[in-house]
């Protein structure tokens, strides 16, 4: 057979951004009803007391190692979900002017949001005492 | 005029022309091919096959069990060598199919299974579920995207033949997109086109199965053979004539009348065999011509049951049970809901015969060639000698990759043989055929296609249907020709060229009526009773005497086809009493002592 | 010269109001905006925590205005719509075989709304202890 | 001859004449087991010879005759009057591809894509067809069975907004049958097909909108073969970051 076009190939990046578009996704399906349910109704609407909500628990909770890991998944990782869908919505609605702009700023700010979560929680992790005074 | 180069163009891409491309792209790669359809591969005729092909399989079969089912299940009138080379090679085909993806069922230990089907000694039927075409078709289609030597000139219509010097040179070809003839310059053609099942009114056929290749071939010269010969399916679905596959009895599937009896028992094919088992060549699994003739018989006497789309009996698969159903048959449930609004698993679906297959076609010789120099004939267009008188069910698919394979193979060697002579002569013949055609698409005629078409797929069914009389036969040839009067008085509207599909229609009907007047006079001359050509006028009986051989259609233009005979080649089996069911079976023993 | 001219149709721009399977993908798509909004107003909480109590408190107080308990409800109804969605999509990405059987899409989907419930449940308990 | 008519509108374009599509309205007698294709038919014998359209088998099997119905991608044999009766029909080409003339579109793009993605068995090594058959269990079979079923009508692509957004997107029927022989217990031409795959254009188009799916008329599941193939593109790309090539 002949060889002559062999095509050459390009691979897509997309796996990285998937992988945490789909990691995020899950995270949102199973968990986001009952934080946005807990944080923005129960709570402020006094159904749970507040009590239950305190500084003193939470920033107890969040200065753990184990704490801090999980408020930054469950603060931060949507955002990697939520915007790699609005990047493409952006496509589908037809904004097709620079793409890679749009995506530099994407995932750039779901990127600086994470490490802005990131810093406060080592932030409070390491330094927890300064806060005190 | 495009004018395009190339060693062996291919008219016709469904399973035995994709078949052939294959064959000569994988063992000769200096070659080029042209495979030139009037469609898109993959929308071919062989799309619609269901049932299966045939290949001996199991240890308790044999070559000879193979043959003797298709001797006589063709009624002797089948050539016998061909029949033994078909045999032999059959079942290393179907592995050839399987090698490139075809998903054929499998036994749970991941070997082949077969089904069984009409007419067969033993189960020897390979298949893909109810959609076996339709798998092979893809499986050669996608295969042949491998071979970058294949050109394939998709939905490209084939006007004519270029027969100079007494040999094939080329064909010209009609881009229906853009509306342009181009010549293709070819050292062999191979004829792959199909049937012309589109002849008669109700039909298992697709609406591009109108008989091009057969009526080309034809007006070159090269005779059509046992055109008389046409299969009526028993089971088709009452008004649009969809098929209802073989396999639906090969699993178990019965048939019954208006009171609910199997009827098939009255007519030499029983005793019964019980409800939920089969037996082989009994009842439900005699072979096709047998039970559509049972049919028009039990009609006779009132039997059928009356339906909104005429006369059906019923397909009765209730007792299979809807997981086989799914598993085997999961096609005829889809297509059983949607056109008749019936669910097998629920309800008997009614059936009656439509025509499903031209067993006859151009004539060649066992390795494919027809008596035009370089013109290879293969498939359902050809008549390469396999199926006599009635095919036996699931022998046309394997034919597609027998001599498919086989056509490919002579096609090839004999382009490496000859040279491409001098383009003047061919290009000026082409411009000939141009000329033509534009004066069909120019004429002002007032006669009307549609109606044209109508009255001859009618005076088909009428006079040329499963029994057949002279006097109707006779109705239906003087109809005709009238028709091909009328037809050159024809109505075409459209004058574009970018994908004018009524004109195309006007070219096909032309091709349909003149195979279909081969049909009927054939039929008309053969004065007996054989397979599917069936008579009530006083030739009820098989006369060996004076007509075990094959009738040769030639084409006199205007004038009424020449019909002459030729003989039939027989090796092994001397032609005996076709009989099926417990007759069947006594003649065998008596023919054993 | 050819007398092909095929005629190519625009995609308009509104094509996904066209079409109400379209639209329900695009609300699917469109839900992560209101989604990342609810993640930036949790985001603003961690910051506030890591201000102290009183920072925390207002926080806390500014979900309590009516237009923010609204502008939840209205989240709390696309992040289940998001849900719902995700796992009825969920069974085209799994590729489990039992048996020589694909796993039932219905299982699939069944396990996952399972599982929500169970952690729904979890997070409500853990939260009032 | 049935009494009941029933009104057909049908988007014409005639590329000689017309510069733009236009509709014209056919009223066509109406029953109940008339389909779409049956009616198309009936226009073109008795009505207007000019409307071209393709069909073949009638049967839903060959894939020639889909068409927009009323803005829905169906085959024009399994789509029936009966259910618009007595609304009027619109009919009208496949969305997303050009129009060649009145109901029939360019399938070039279509085809190519097919051609593509290496559609056929690559063996590990050739097989003398002496050896026999493959041995492929009914399981392994399965594997791969529902993804050969697509009969190529383009429903599909008609359904996919990410196709009509950017054709360079291989698509759900392409990609589909990728998949069918990457899953294939007799194929190793993966590592091959990955390629496609992997691209920007391969899989990485989609973004699960998910209607291929649905419009599918031999209920083949473009939209899990393609995600299916995330997964494994975002496994080779795992791979290709600790084993570049």
């Amino acid at each position: 057979m002949s060889k002559t076009t062999e095509k050459t190939y390009k691979r897509s990046h997309e796996p990285v951004f998937w992988g945490l578009f789909g990691a995020g996704g899950m995270l949102t399906a199973f968990l986001t009803p009952v934080m946005i349910l807990i944080t923005g109704l129960l709570i402020p609407l006094g159904i749970i007391d507040q009590h239950y909500f305190s500084y003193e628990k939470i920033h107890g909770f969040a200065t753990t190692w184990y704490g801090s890991v999980i408020v930054l998944v469950l603060v931060a990782l949507p955002f990697w979900h939520t915007l790699h869908r609005i990047f493409h919505a952006l496509h589908d609605i037809g904004i097709n002017r620079g793409r890679d702009w749009q995506q530099v700023i994407c995932y750039g700010f779901a990127f600086a949001v994470s490490v802005f979560v990131f810093t406060l929680l080592l932030q409070m992790l390491t330094a927890p005492s300064l806060f005190g005074f | 005029m495009q004018i395009i180069k190339t060693d062996v163009a291919i008219v016709g891409a469904g399973g035995s022309g994709l078949r052939a491309a294959i064959e000569i792209a994988e063992n000769h790669p200096d070659l080029d091919i042209a495979l030139i359809s009037k469609v898109y591969p993959m929308r071919s005729h062989t799309v619609a096959a269901e049932g299966g092909a045939a290949g001996v399989a199991q240890d308790h079969d044999s070559l000879d069990n193979h043959f003797n089912d298709t001797v006589s299940g063709g009624d002797w009138l089948c050539e016998q060598d061909v029949v033994q080379y078909f045999v032999e090679n059959a079942a290393k085909q179907l592995t050839q199919l399987e090698h490139w993806g075809c998903p054929w069922s499998r036994k749970e230990d991941g070997s082949i299974n077969v089904r069984a089907f009409g007419g067969m000694k033993i189960e020897r039927t390979w298949f893909a579920a109810d959609k076996s075409g339709f798998h092979i078709l893809h499986t050669l289609f996608q295969t042949s995207l491998q071979h970058p030597k294949i050109t394939r000139f998709d939905e490209h219509f084939c006007l004519d033949l270029i027969v100079e010097n007494d040999k094939i040179q080329g064909i010209l070809i009609l881009d229906i997109a853009e509306g342009e003839a181009k010549l293709i310059q070819a050292k062999s053609v191979i004829m792959a086109t199909g049937g012309a099942g589109r002849v008669y009114s109700y039909n298992t056929n697709g609406g591009i199965v109108t008989g091009d290749g057969m009526s080309l071939a034809y007006r070159h010269g090269v005779p059509l053979r046992d055109m008389e010969f046409i299969q009526y399916h028993p089971t088709g679905l009452p008004g649009s004539g969809i098929l209802m596959t073989e396999g639906c009895r090969g699993e178990g599937g019965i048939l019954l009348n208006k009171d609910g009896y199997r009827y098939l028992q009255d007519y030499g094919l029983g005793p019964e065999v019980p409800v939920g088992q089969t037996k082989n060549k009994y009842m439900e699994l005699g072979p096709r011509d047998k039970l559509s003739q049972c049919f028009w018989q039990e009609q006779q006497k009132g039997n059928v049951i009356k339906g909104p789309r005429g006369d059906v009996v019923h397909l009765d698969l209730r007792h299979l049970g809807e997981e086989k159903i799914n598993e085997r048959l999961p096609f005829i449930r889809e297509l059983a809901k949607a056109y008749v609004g019936v669910d097998p698993v629920h309800e008997p679906i009614p059936v009656r015969p439509t025509v499903h297959y031209t067993m006859g076609g151009i004539e060649t010789d066992a390795k494919t060639a027809t008596k035009l120099a370089g013109l290879y004939a293969i498939g359902e267009c050809a008549s390469v000698g396999l199926h006599g008188a009635n095919r036996l069910g699931s022998n046309s698919l394997t034919e597609l990759a027998v001599f498919g394979q086989l056509a490919g193979q002579q096609a090839a060697d004999y382009a490496r043989n000859s040279k491409h002579e001098k383009i003047t002569p061919l290009r000026k013949q082409a411009e000939t055929i141009m000329a033509r055609t534009e004066a069909l698409l120019h004429s002002e005629g007032t006669e009307k296609m549609a109606d044209i078409r109508q009255e001859m797929g009618d005076c088909m069914e009428e006079g040329v249907g499963i029994y057949r009389t002279k006097e109707s036969m006779q109705q239906t040839i003087n109809k005709l020709a009238e028709l091909k009067k009328r037809y050159k008085n024809i109505q075409i509207t459209d004058k574009s060229s970018v994908f004018n599909t009524e004109f195309l229609y006007a070219i096909e009907l032309g091709y349909l009526l003149d195979t279909a007047q081969a049909m009927a006079h054939s039929a008309i001359l053969r004065e007996e009773s054989r397979g599917s050509h069936q008579r009530i006028d006083g030739f009820e009986k098989r006369d060996d005497n004076n007509f075990l051989k094959h009738s040769l259609a030639f084409y006199q233009g205007d004038k009424a086809p020449k019909i002459d005979y030729s003989s039939v080649t027989i090796t092994k089996s001397q032609p005996a009493e076709r009989a099926y069911g417990a007759a069947g079976e006594k003649a065998h023993a008596q023919e054993k002592v | 010269m050819s007398k092909r001219k095929p005629y190519i149709r625009e995609l308009p721009r509104d094509w996904w109001m066209k079409q109400l399977f379209y639209t329900k993908y695009m609300i699917r798509e469109g839900s992560s905006v209101l989604i990342t909004l609810y993640s930036l107003i949790l985001a603003w909480g961690v910051f506030r925590l890591s201000q102290g109590e009183t920072a925390f408190n207002g926080w806390l107080e500014a979900l309590q205005n009516p237009f923010a308990i609204i502008l939840h409800l209205l989240m709390l109804i696309l992040a289940l719509y998001h849900t719902i969605t995700w796992f009825s999509l969920a069974p085209k990405a799994v590729d489990l075989w039992i048996k020589g059987k694909k796993l039932d899409d219905k299982v699939i989907v069944a396990a996952h709304y399972g599982a929500f419930a169970v952690l729904t449940i979890f997070c409500l308990l853990i939260i009032t202890l | 001859m049935s009494e009941l008519t029933i009104e057909i509108d049908v988007l014409r374009y005639r590329p000689e004449m017309d510069n733009e599509p236009f509709t014209q309205t056919f009223e066509v007698p109406y029953t109940a087991e008339m389909s779409i294709l049956e009616a198309l038919q009936y226009i073109k014998d008795h009505l207007d010879s000019t409307v071209s359209f393709r069909w073949s088998c009638r049967m839903a099997i060959c894939g020639s005759c889909g068409l927009m119905v009323n803005s829905v991608p169906k085959l024009g044999c399994k789509a029936f009057l009966r259910d618009y009766y007595p609304q009027k029909i619109s009919l009208e080409p496949l969305a997303n591809f050009p129009i060649e003339r009145d109901l029939v579109v360019v399938m070039d793009d279509f085809i190519k894509k097919l051609e593509e993605i290496k559609p056929y068995i690559i063996p590990e090594k050739e097989k003398c067809l002496s050896e026999g058959t493959y041995q492929q269990t009914p399981e392994q079979m399965a594997k791969f069975k529902q993804f050969s079923m697509c009969i190529n009508c383009g429903l599909c692509y008609a359904a996919c907004p990410q196709y009509a957004l950017d054709n360079k997107f291989t698509g759900p029927a392409a990609l589909a049958l990728l998949a069918r022989y990457n899953r294939d217990s007799r194929d190793n031409g993966e590592a091959e097909r990955m390629k496609i795959v992997n691209q920007e254009e391969g899989v990485w188009g989609c973004t699960f909108v998910g209607y291929c799916s649905v419009v599918c008329p031999k209920d083949v599941d473009p939209a899990a073969a393609i995600q299916l193939l995330k997964v494994e593109s975002s496994k080779d790309y795992l791979i290709g970051m600790f084993k570049p090539d």
